[in-house]
């Protein structure tokens, strides 16, 4: 079907014209939904026809409004104005209670768990098996959960505390708990950016199966590729405004980047090969008990280091050991040929080493601090003079890096726990690169972040490598890291399981290395 | 799939037994305490001392189970020596003079209006989210001056021997607050471990946003906590009134930091979410124990002061060392 | 030692019960050691003071000395201690039912009210306007005082009583009450009754810093603490000496007399001074009268001294 | 790129403005206090009395102005009341008897004596990870102990004339309590506000993990804030023992409370990393007119309490009120 790219917004009654089925299979429809914070438009037109059994995909680029969308049909948020009607019926929900009861289940972008109880304890929150009417049914909910991930095939004790989880086995987490819910709505958003691909596998089965019996799907990805796999359906959100939707048979990715850009993405060019020359950092013989044991890795000047391995590998552990964030218990590290000591992120700082950390919300931000402060706060020594704030330097630069990683806020003022979640990851990169560092450390540095921004990031790296720098870079979407990595070091099971260049590695190499 | 397993559920395990202990830290510094007072003074274990001991705390026990719920929901209640003072002297009204009331009805009344008055920082902080500290501490002086004015600034004396009974009767060997604290306890520590509801009170204070997206009524919940809270002031009132005798205007003054203590220094956070009724215990024995081993040993007030705050320090850290390997 | 007596005191932190405390230390037999003194601080809580009690009388101490923080709910810990065959002599303070103490020795609150009052009123010449700064409600101190003030002034038609308000026995409280007062009075008060020293002394600063000579705002208060004697020394303002050497040394001879029995010699100096006023009576009365002392400009210098001595 | 910077600057001047009147409903409130004042009782207005506000409200001023420091690091310090009656005694100790030492030596005492504990409790937070509630709290205990020991519990009376001045004095027609506040004020504002140590501590507090890995050293930080609050309570006490004409041991009791209240009131969060000590002094200033105010207005001890509470309440319910909409 050949549907010119619309920008404008297309008229309600014209939707029918999309191949739209007929209103009895309807789960779900949303109109003109609006919603503004202290007078700021997150959100002006927003739609969705969800239908049974279909996995929708709901795209856009970072700061669209998807989140603040899908959190107001969940009763999260109230609409300024619109319509929400479920099976026909117009509902208003005044809270997540009420749209739960409804048949719809979320899992959030943010994840929030509650960190000290415990996984089955988390699954089963607001609906705890009861015995005798009050009483908490514990073995049943542990039973229970542990059913769950092994139908679901997790690899995750239900009686573990969630705070010693890993962010990605959080995630995990929240998607057994939104699919345990059984509900004929089920709203993701982004519940992938934190995953392996392996994970995400097992995932897309489960979400397959759900639509087999008739379950309809809200899925929100910057995985484009992910979208293609599983959804069926997909509508394009851009700047607050509904933009278009369809059968996903009927587009193609190119033309789909452009709805969600509004703009033509140059592509991205191939690294080119080149001589390994001296070394900038040299790790040796990191050990951790139980997390990593005997890394010793080197990264060259102008080298971009992918880091690959499965979830739970111990890449970020060692990374977070590597920065001073986290212990080791043995492991020393020479930078440009001189050994630095490392007992604080600000020993590594002062040695030129930067980290984009995986967790952003627990390791990353100052959620309640403005975007200006985070940005310049590792780096509060180029804006100051006698101890005292440069207000004007720090105006200048944050207004640059604003601009420089397209960060949609309202103000560099705005506390940076209003933005959009792909909106934070990239105040968390610009904060990296006010360091100044020779050495960056990035674990999942493209995270929630939309394809348009992910091409800024990827040039960013390659120009910094380029100009005599080094790139260490944890990821665990393959194609990234064979598309930006120079060599490809592969953890398993918290060792070195090989190594190779990027040009001789194929998905299938990696894969099998790491498992 | 079963490679990533094995180290996944020994490690949960072995933190688990990590966590036990530090858990358990303060218990130890319990433990330490106890027996150190043993061997300072021979009385310190007679059955005497350990019953004079138990009904020290239970004013102070009661309390502090109170606000065990309230800051697992991440709150704070600073109004509670004023609420109990003020509902001493409602139970004292009732049971004084020609025609005293039933001591139960006077009890009841106690409790009835501290839930009154919890019930109102209950909709302050969970329904106008005033901030538990201010909604509490305006309560405070609410609640005291209220107290005053029902009772002109003075006691309420000549209570019925019955309702004295509650302060200073036994149950055979055990004193009758000392049972009244058992019964809370023990209720409380069902309530939190066992029933549904005590995992909301977790869930709300661990997170509250993650509560209110799983469809937990989290502004019931907070409400509750300081009802509860309330009416246990409530009830503590009437004791502490049967104990002294006649109800004071002027009881109860500072109460709150000594209950807000016992909580802190068994480990709950003050932040929500973590902590346990059983902790408290601890918390409110090692308050009381000092009190009694350093009077006991005639330590001279000034001393004791600086004593009971060393000790407090101390235990909390032997608590903290144990705890630090993360 | 031979006898081991318990004092559960009120509080250690203000200054009158401290010179009761040392003048208790100080008595001969405790000095020498025969005489085994454990000081309980009721931190001004009667629950407190009620476990004290229940700590003294399992430790068997051969007697207790009570200074109640309040009247009614000292009745019951004299009644358990009194149970259990543990002697309990009263001092400064009293409970409601005297009957069951053994021996008290205090100086009557409502009668320092009268004098407190009187002193002030009669320097405004019998007519005016009056403040009056109270202590903690409640308390039986603040409860006897003001019923002395107002017997006192019920004498005095022409004296009108314009603010009454706690101050809760603290110097910095009373300091920012009067201060208030004298604004939103204006020059309109003519004398100040305190009903402790402390606060006295807070009134004072207020009325010196509003632009007033002390010599004509009247200030009065009760207890003799050091700062007021040195104020009253300055001719500044006035006071009336509540004895702590008598009441509590006198309490020892008294929890001795009780503990030994028949023949017990006192050893404290405080029995014939004072003219004579307060009279062992072989140590078998059951209530011994302190009497009060107005310090004057005359007595206000061995009055130091003697403070100075200790 | 144009298309999304455009709505977003005017959206940026109205999310301002509204954040500006939400920020400022506590300042609302005040007015709304003040005005109310000024009618119900002519003299408020008058020089004398507002003199008389802010000498009374700058003691309370000085301390909240400390316990921003620590809150806004998300910590708590009880202990201020105990090392303000320390301080405050060894200053008096000083400047007392027959060759008393130079004021300005007493105050630098004393303010050196507040630091030492502020120390110690630093040490134990930041160092041991000891809870503040329970490090400042032993602390409380074992300052006000010391305190008592080294006055033996009694006054240190006949301070010199000189020191004495720094409670009383004026410079022209400002009392020198009133500009000692002014100061710490001012310096705390410029600190917190334009230096990079003031953007340490808003980050400490607002979250640890995540300024640590920022390379900010925060136990440093954490162990300053401290340090600061007891150098301020150091300071006060001086203030304080020169305005009461002698060092007293029981100066300062429940303090803490009121300076904590004050920060709370404006609004600064106790979880830390948001506030300002321009609220804090908004906070301060409500705290001191209303006991101000029902004072000149003769309201009676008992009511008085009873309207202080509501007012706390009322004022922090405009607050949020305005703050309601998202
Ligand atoms: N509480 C809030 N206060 C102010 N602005 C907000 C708030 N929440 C969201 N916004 C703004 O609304 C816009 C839309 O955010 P939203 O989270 O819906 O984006 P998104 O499409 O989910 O983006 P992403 O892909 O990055 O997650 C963003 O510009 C964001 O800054
Ligand atoms: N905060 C934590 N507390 C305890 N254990 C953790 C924590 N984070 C991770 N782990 C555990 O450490 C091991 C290594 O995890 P790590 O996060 O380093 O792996 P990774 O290779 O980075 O994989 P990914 O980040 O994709 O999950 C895993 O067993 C994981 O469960
Ligand atoms: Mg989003
Ligand atoms: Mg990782």
């Amino acid at each position: 079907m050949a549907t010119p790219i619309t920008t404008g917004t297309v008229p309600a009654q014209d939707l029918s014209a999309h191949g739209y089925a007929v209103e009895a299979d309807v789960l779900l429809a949303a109109t003109d939904i609006a919603k503004a914070f202290s007078g700021v438009p997150a959100l002006l037109d927003g739609r969705i026809k969800l239908k049974r059994g279909s996995v929708h995909a709901l795209c856009g680029g970072n700061g669209a409004g998807k989140s603040t969308f899908l959190n107001i049909l969940m009763g999260l948020l109230r609409p300024d104005s619109g319509t929400v009607m479920r099976e026909g019926r117009v509902v208003h929900y005044a809270s997540a209670a009420e749209a739960l009861e409804d048949g719809i289940a979320i899992i959030t972008q943010e994840l929030s768990p509650v960190l000290d109880m415990t996984v089955a304890e988390n699954i089963y929150l607001g609906r705890e098996p009861r015995r005798g009417g009050w009483f908490t049914d514990t073995a049943k909910m542990v039973a229970d959960a542990t059913a769950l991930f092994a139908r679901l095939n997790f690899n995750i004790d239900a009686n573990a505390i969630m705070r010693d989880l890993s962010v990605a086995k959080m995630q995990l987490v929240e998607i057994a708990k939104a699919i345990s819910r059984e509900s004929q709505i089920l709203i993701m958003d982004e519940p992938t950016s934190a995953i392996g691909e392996k994970e995400a596998g097992t995932l897309f089965e489960a979400i397959r199966s759900l639509q087999a019996q008739g379950v309809g799907i809200i899925y929100v990805s910057h995985r484009l590729t992910d979208i293609f796999a599983i959804a069926d359906e997909y509508t394009v959100f851009r700047d607050g405004r509904y933009i278009e939707s369809g059968p996903l048979a009927n587009i193609d990715r190119q033309r789909l980047i452009g709805l969600i850009v509004g703009r033509d993405l140059r592509d991205q060019e191939p690294r080119p090969a080149r001589e390994r020359s001296e070394l900038l950092l040299e790790a040796s013989d990191y050990s951790r008990k139980g997390q990593f044991e005997d890394i010793s890795l080197s990264v060259a000047k102008g080298e971009i280091l992918g880091l690959y391995g499965l979830m739970g590998a111990g890449r970020s552990e060692f990374a977070n050991a590597l920065y001073g964030n986290a212990p080791k218990d043995s492991g020393s590290v020479k930078v440009r040929g001189s050994a630095l000591t490392i007992k604080a992120p600000s020993d590594a700082l002062r040695g030129g080493i930067a980290m984009i950390t995986e967790d952003r919300k627990g390791t990353g931000l100052v959620l309640s601090a403005s975007v200006s402060e985070n940005i310049v706060m590792a780096a509060l020594h180029r804006f100051s003079r006698f101890g005292f704030m440069s207000r004007s330097r720090e105006f200048k630069t944050v207004t640059d890096q604003i601009a420089r990683f397209r960060i949609r806020t309202a103000s560099k003022d705005l506390a940076v726990q209003n933005l959009s979640g792909g909106n934070q990851q990239k105040v968390v990169f610009a904060r990296c690169v006010e360091t100044d560092p020779v050495i960056l450390i990035c674990d999942e540095p493209t995270r929630g972040i939309d394809e348009g921004a992910k091409r800024e990031i990827y040039s960013f790296l390659s120009e910094f490598a380029a100009r005599g720098n080094a790139v260490l870079m944890i990821s665990s979407e393959i194609p990234e890291i064979l598309a930006n990595a120079d060599r490809i070091i592969v953890f398993r099971r918290g060792r070195i399981a090989g190594e190779m260049f990027a040009a001789d590695a194929t998905q299938e190499a990696l894969v099998h290395l790491a498992s | 799939m079963t490679v990533e397993l094995s180290p996944t559920s020994t490690d949960s395990r072995r933190a688990m037994a990590g966590r036990l202990l530090s858990r358990y830290g303060i218990l130890l510094a319990f433990i330490i305490l106890f027996v150190v007072l043993s061997f300072a003074h021979q009385n310190f274990l007679s059955t005497g001392n350990i019953t004079n001991v138990l009904r020290q705390v239970s004013i102070n026990g009661i309390l502090a189970v109170g606000m065990t719920f309230v800051i697992l929901t991440g709150g704070i209640d600073l109004s509670i020596g004023s609420v109990l003072a003020f509902a001493g002297i409602v139970a004292g009204m009732l049971v004084t003079g020609a025609d005293p009331s039933n001591p139960a009805l006077a009890l009841l009344a106690a409790v009835g209006v501290g839930a009154a008055f919890g019930a109102v920082n209950g909709v302050l902080i969970a329904r106008f989210k005033v901030t538990a500290f201010v909604a509490s501490l305006g309560m405070l002086s609410m609640a005291r001056g209220a107290t005053l004015l029902i009772s002109d600034g003075r006691p309420v004396p000549n209570l019925s021997a019955e309702f004295r009974w509650l302060g200073q009767g036994f149950v055979g060997p055990i004193p009758v607050p000392v049972i009244a604290f058992a019964i809370v306890f023990l209720l409380a520590w069902i309530v939190l471990r066992f029933t549904v509801y005590g995992r909301w009170i977790y869930a709300v204070g661990g997170n509250v946003r993650s509560a209110r997206t799983s469809g937990i009524p989290t502004r019931t919940v907070v409400f509750s906590a300081y009802l509860i809270m309330g009416a246990l002031a409530g009830f503590a009132g009437a004791i502490l009134t049967a104990r002294t005798t006649s109800a004071l205007p002027q009881a109860g003054l500072g109460y709150e930091l000594d209950a807000i203590a016992a909580v802190v220094i068994g480990g709950t956070s003050l932040v929500g979410g973590v902590g346990s009724v059983v902790f408290t215990l601890i918390g409110v024995l090692i308050i009381g124990v000092i009190g009694n081993g350093l009077d006991l040993m005639g330590v001279s007030s000034y001393y004791q002061q600086i004593v009971k705050g060393a000790i407090i320090v101390a235990a909390v850290l032997i608590d903290r060392s144990r705890n630090s390997q993360s | 030692a031979d006898y081991r007596i318990a004092a559960v005191v009120q509080s250690l932190d203000t200054e009158f019960n401290v010179l009761w405390a040392n003048a208790a230390n100080a008595h001969p037999l405790v000095k020498d050691g025969s005489v085994e003194l454990t000081i309980l601080d009721g931190r001004m809580d009667p629950l407190n003071q009620s476990n004290q009690f229940d700590t003294a009388i399992n430790e068997k101490y051969d007697a207790i000395i009570f200074v109640p923080v309040d009247i009614n709910a000292g009745n019951d810990p004299v009644q358990r201690a009194r149970d259990a065959g543990v002697p309990v002599i009263g001092s400064n303070t009293l409970i409601s039912d005297t009957s069951l103490y053994t021996a008290y020795i205090s100086s009557n609150d409502v009668a320092a009210g009268e004098i407190l009052a009187k002193s002030v009123v009669d320097r405004m010449g019998g007519k005016g306007n009056v403040v009056i700064v109270e202590g903690m409600i409640g308390q039986s101190a603040q409860v006897q005082r003001l019923e002395g003030i107002q017997k006192a002034l019920a004498a005095y038609p022409d004296v009108k009583v314009i603010e009454t308000r706690t101050a809760n026995w603290s110097r910095a409280e009373s300091l920012t009450l009067v201060e208030n007062w004298l604004t939103s009075h204006g020059g309109d008060i003519q004398g100040i009754i305190a009903e402790n020293d402390e606060m006295a002394i807070g009134s004072l600063e207020a009325v010196k810093a509003y632009g007033l000579d002390p010599a004509n705002v009247p200030v009065a208060g009760v207890d003799g603490v050091t700062d007021a004697l040195l104020a009253v020394q300055r001719g500044e303002m006035m006071s009336t000496l509540q004895d702590a050497d008598a009441q509590a040394q006198g309490a020892i001879d008294l929890a001795l007399a009780a503990a030994e029995g028949e023949g017990y010699a006192p050893k404290a100096a405080v029995w014939d001074v004072n003219g004579g006023t307060l009279a062992w009576d072989n140590g078998k009365g059951t209530q011994y009268s302190v009497p009060w002392v107005p310090v004057t400009a005359e007595n206000v210098e061995a009055l130091l001294a003697l403070r100075e001595a200790k």
